[in-house]
């Protein structure tokens, strides 16, 4: 096992749990927003994207980087987006709160 | 700068996205402080991306510049779809993640033999097969929720024993690639059959399933950005695929819990086909049914009122007749509060969505449990398109296929009255004993126009 | 900054949240054994102090080594020991829960 | 097995033990589960150390074995101290921890150079430093918790100016190291100094703030332990450094808040010392003293009970006398609850661990928010060994030193009964209004002693 592995392990253990205990503990009243945030979390993946596209090393890997680039970059936008319009929708009845 | 002073940077960027998006998911635990998550979401994601475009390796801008605009061209639309039309645009968003994911895996192979390691073939052979896998699956599911394919599961015998056998093919192959990763043709084999079993694995699942198979799909899109994380060893994408993926997760068991089902029931027990013999059982019981204006006639009169929307209102997308009516009766004094189960509508949250979207305060949407203690005191439960989330033979009929799952106890309170166009059963394809009792009145007919109704009965005037 | 350092700010950044999401959830009942017990995690530094002593390069890392030894394996044994002993003096008045 | 082999099963034992660690922390979160966290957390010390006894680098076992055994043999008698003297124990158990980790720090340094970078020097310098000062600290807080050393703050003037400074040359020489680790002279110079620092930060604390300094130290021992790990880049060490050192670090902010006082003020306000000033005020109003006997009495008329422990329970380890009491109150259908306030005693959860020590089951001690909305309903409130946590004076008086800090509100109580030696105030050195009212009855005695009397006269003979 390469040594990258191995804290590339650690890493991967830890964010698991931090995810599982931040994560149960959202309000159900949330579920919906949660999936789109992650989802935009989780487009961060376009930055490996734009590595491999700008690397510019063979035309296939620029392709393949490139469709990687708008797929996850739209990802990131519209999950941004989408839950950010979701969370203005919720109002507390009780004047100021949220 | 120095070339060393650039990477140094971006590793410090991404340190900080990391902590932003812990907090990010940290603060949307709470509606007071989840719009703050999601402003450091997107400062974070902001910073992150920001830094790679410093970094040394990319050398060619114009055309990730060009694709970075193309997404966002497809993504700002997406964000701006009708609440209703949600789910599919998750399911949507976890292909294109999956997508980018086995891309960006399949360019790595190619770019990297021969130099790939057997270890490194080991993650990419991975990595490449969960992403094609969950692509293909996820567009089935995008494509079964926008009722582009059929809803209902297709089945043929033996079809678990096909799909099982594709993906170890699948496993095969990365294996034999592993073993000599010097063997082009095998891998686009790979991604080829990986891609079929996507197709295999969600096609025989009913559509009403689909909530729960776009969670796991969800764990799936973020396990294959971890592993990606670890193909290229960028713990920015590890720690992001693990949260992605743990939230996946955690919401699907969350679902099978609140439906009672196991994972592999909902993977492959082919639920919701249509069931006519117990609806059919139905016609002999008589039924109550009403009208709009004794339905008002009813509220006016009550003290507590419980609305338990489903998954009709969303379809009827009657959220906003609901908080006309939810208006006029708070007007008259009367207390209106909404039962919401976990897993009412189609995706979890669905009706807090949709009420909200209608301006109803979140304090009025209370949990099942919250809600089920004060049944018992409550004069009206008005059922709002909402069925196997009501039906009392979860808890009573040992026989029913939804036997065991936590409903709202609407049962309880003194009258009974539910909104629905016929006495077709829901998703799970079962008759609901509720209908005949003797304090329940049903109110044919589709939810906005009928709540619609009520709302214009309530405001006087009933003349149309 | 070495790689290995940044990996390992990772693992103490994500395993900083882990204890904190944990940690400020024990009940105000356990404090003291939480103590404790930390104590005799934090002793797993005895590992490093075995491997130190171990090596036998000089004359004085190895005493060093074999301080830090005893010091924190003490630690260990003492920690697990008397947390444990707390923990069994905790019963509930209801029959059968602890 | 290869030596590769054996390194990676190291590796791997190493990952498995951080996940127990995790277990062992998340189970310990509730009574019920807490010993299979400790189990947990034992096994994968185990496994970690056995693990660690294979590492090739090892090549001489003789005197590890010697010094591990002499480790357990501290080690267990140090596991059997009384609970009254847990502080004490804690206190020198971080001593131990910062004394390995510098002891391994400084070990480093003198194997590495001269091929030590300056990186490493900074992390190595930082390390030993916190390392050092904690390790003296500790020694300190412990002595003071032993009463071996002066429990009171020992202040002079312009002291704080004085610490920092010895902190700032620390710092200072660290640098110069940094700068040029090839100087021998200036290592040995800097961890003096840092010794010098921890006894010059604890000296001038009050006895009754150790326990707050002790949880700081805590967090200082994991930190300096989670340092090392970055030295060694052992991740084991840097996750097991973090829990404990969060951990010690939240348990001081809640000490803290409980206190409502700063970090700062504990650290330099040199609180606890004697003011009779206040205390003198109290003579000319008048207070009522009662008799075990009348104590008794009132007691038995009572329908609900709170008795209320502070840290005179604990010096006069009256616990199991106060068992004596509980039972012979229930077994008169009296029902007696506890109300235990964050920071009763001399460290968090102090109280708990004593009465749990006497069998008192845990779901009878109440934390500080339930019993107070309860107190009101009370018909006595039995006041054993407590002082400052029962004290009006933080909510009402703006002048006085706890002002602000939440406390049990034991004079909402129908009759207060307040047992201990004298007058004299508790460790804030300040006047108790309570001993004042007209419902209180002052019951003049040791703890121990009074209670047990008290028992002998409910148990009828109070003939002695
Ligand atoms: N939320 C999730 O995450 C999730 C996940 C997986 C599965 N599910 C399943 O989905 C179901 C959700 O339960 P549910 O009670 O919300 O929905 P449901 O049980 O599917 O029932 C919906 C009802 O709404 C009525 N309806 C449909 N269109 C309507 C319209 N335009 N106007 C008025 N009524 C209409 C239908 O009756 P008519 O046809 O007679 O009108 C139907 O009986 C549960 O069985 C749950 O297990 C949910
Ligand atoms: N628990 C923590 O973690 C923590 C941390 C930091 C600071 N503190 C501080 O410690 C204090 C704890 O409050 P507390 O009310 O528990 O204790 P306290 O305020 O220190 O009062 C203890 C009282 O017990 C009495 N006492 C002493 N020995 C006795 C004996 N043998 N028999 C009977 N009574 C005896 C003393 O009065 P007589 O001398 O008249 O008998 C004294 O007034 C708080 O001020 C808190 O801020 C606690």
């Amino acid at each position: 096992m390469p040594s990258d592995f191995i804290s590339n392990l650690y890493v991967f253990i830890l964010a698991g749990f931090v995810g599982f205990e931040l994560i149960k503990r959202v309000s159900p009243l949330l579920h919906t927003p949660l999936m789109s945030l992650t989802n935009a979390l989780d487009a961060i993946v376009v930055v490996a994207a734009i590595i491999i596209a700008g690397r510019h090393e063979t035309r296939l890997s620029v392709i393949l980087g490139l469709i990687a680039v708008s797929a996850s970059f739209s990802n990131m936008v519209g999950g941004f987006f989408i839950t950010d319009r979701m969370l203005r929708m919720f109002k507390t009845g009780k004047p100021k709160k949220s | 700068m120095s070339q060393a002073q650039i990477l140094q940077l971006i590793d410090a960027s991404y340190i900080v996205a990391v902590v932003l998006f812990i907090l990010a998911i940290k603060w949307l635990s709470s509606p007071a402080s989840a719009r703050r998550g999601v402003l450091v979401g997107e400062i974070a994601a902001a910073l992150a991306v920001g830094a790679t475009l410093f970094d040394p390796q990319v050398v060619a801008y114009k055309w990730i510049i060009i694709t970075l605009i193309i997404g966002a061209g497809i993504g700002i639309p997406l964000g701006m779809v009708k609440m209703t039309a949600v789910p599919q645009r998750t399911a949507l968003s976890h292909a294109f993640g999956a997508l980018s994911a086995a891309m960006i895996g399949i360019a790595e192979y190619y770019v990297g033999i021969p130099h790939v390691t057997r270890f490194g073939m080991g993650e990419i052979g991975l990595e490449v097969i969960i992403g094609s896998l969950t692509f293909t699956g996820s567009l089935i599911a995008a494509g079964k929720l926008q009722e582009i394919l059929p809803q209902r599961p297709i089945v043929y015998k033996g079809q678990n024993f096909v799909s099982l056998s594709v993906l170890a093919a699948a496993i095969l192959l990365a294996i034999a690639l592993v073993v000599n990763p010097e063997q082009p043709y095998l891998f686009p084999a790979m991604v080829v059959v990986s891609l079929t079993f996507g197709v295999l694995l969600v096609t025989p699942i009913g559509g009403a399933d689909m909530p729960t198979v776009i969670s796991l799909l969800n764990s799936y899109a973020g396990f294959s950005a971890a592993l990606l994380g670890f193909v290229l060893n960028n713990k920015l994408l590890v720690v992001a695929g693990a949260l992605d993926g743990s939230s996946g997760f955690i919401l699907s068991v969350i679902m099978c819990k609140a439906m009672n089902r196991s994972f592999t029931n909902v993977m492959f027990g082919a639920f919701g086909q249509v069931q006519t013999s117990s609806a059919a059982a139905a016609e002999e019981r008589t039924v109550r049914s009403a009208s709009a204006e004794e339905a008002a006639g009813i509220l006016e009169a009550a003290n507590k009122v419980v609305i338990v929307p489903g998954y009709g209102m969303a379809v009827a997308q009657a959220q906003h007749k609901v908080r006309e009516l939810y208006d006029a009766l708070t007007k008259r004094g009367i207390d209106v509060r909404f039962g919401i189960h976990p897993v009412a509508g189609r995706m979890p949250g669905h009706m807090n969505v949709l009420l909200a979207e209608a301006d109803i305060p979140y304090d009025r949407l209370m949990e099942m449990d919250q809600i089920n203690s004060d049944l018992p005191q409550t004069d009206v439960a008005l059922i709002i398109g909402a069925n196997d989330v009501t039906n009392p033979a979860a808890r009573t009929d040992k026989g029913s296929p939804i036997y065991g799952m936590p409903i709202i106890d609407v049962d309880k309170a003194r009258t009974v009255m539910v909104i629905k166009r016929s006495m077709n059963p829901g998703f799970a394809g079962i008759d609901n004993p509720l209908y005949y009792l003797d304090h329940t009145l049903m109110l044919f007919g589709d939810a906005k126009n009928f709540v619609g109704e009520i709302v214009r009965e309530l405001s006087g005037g009933g003349q149309h």
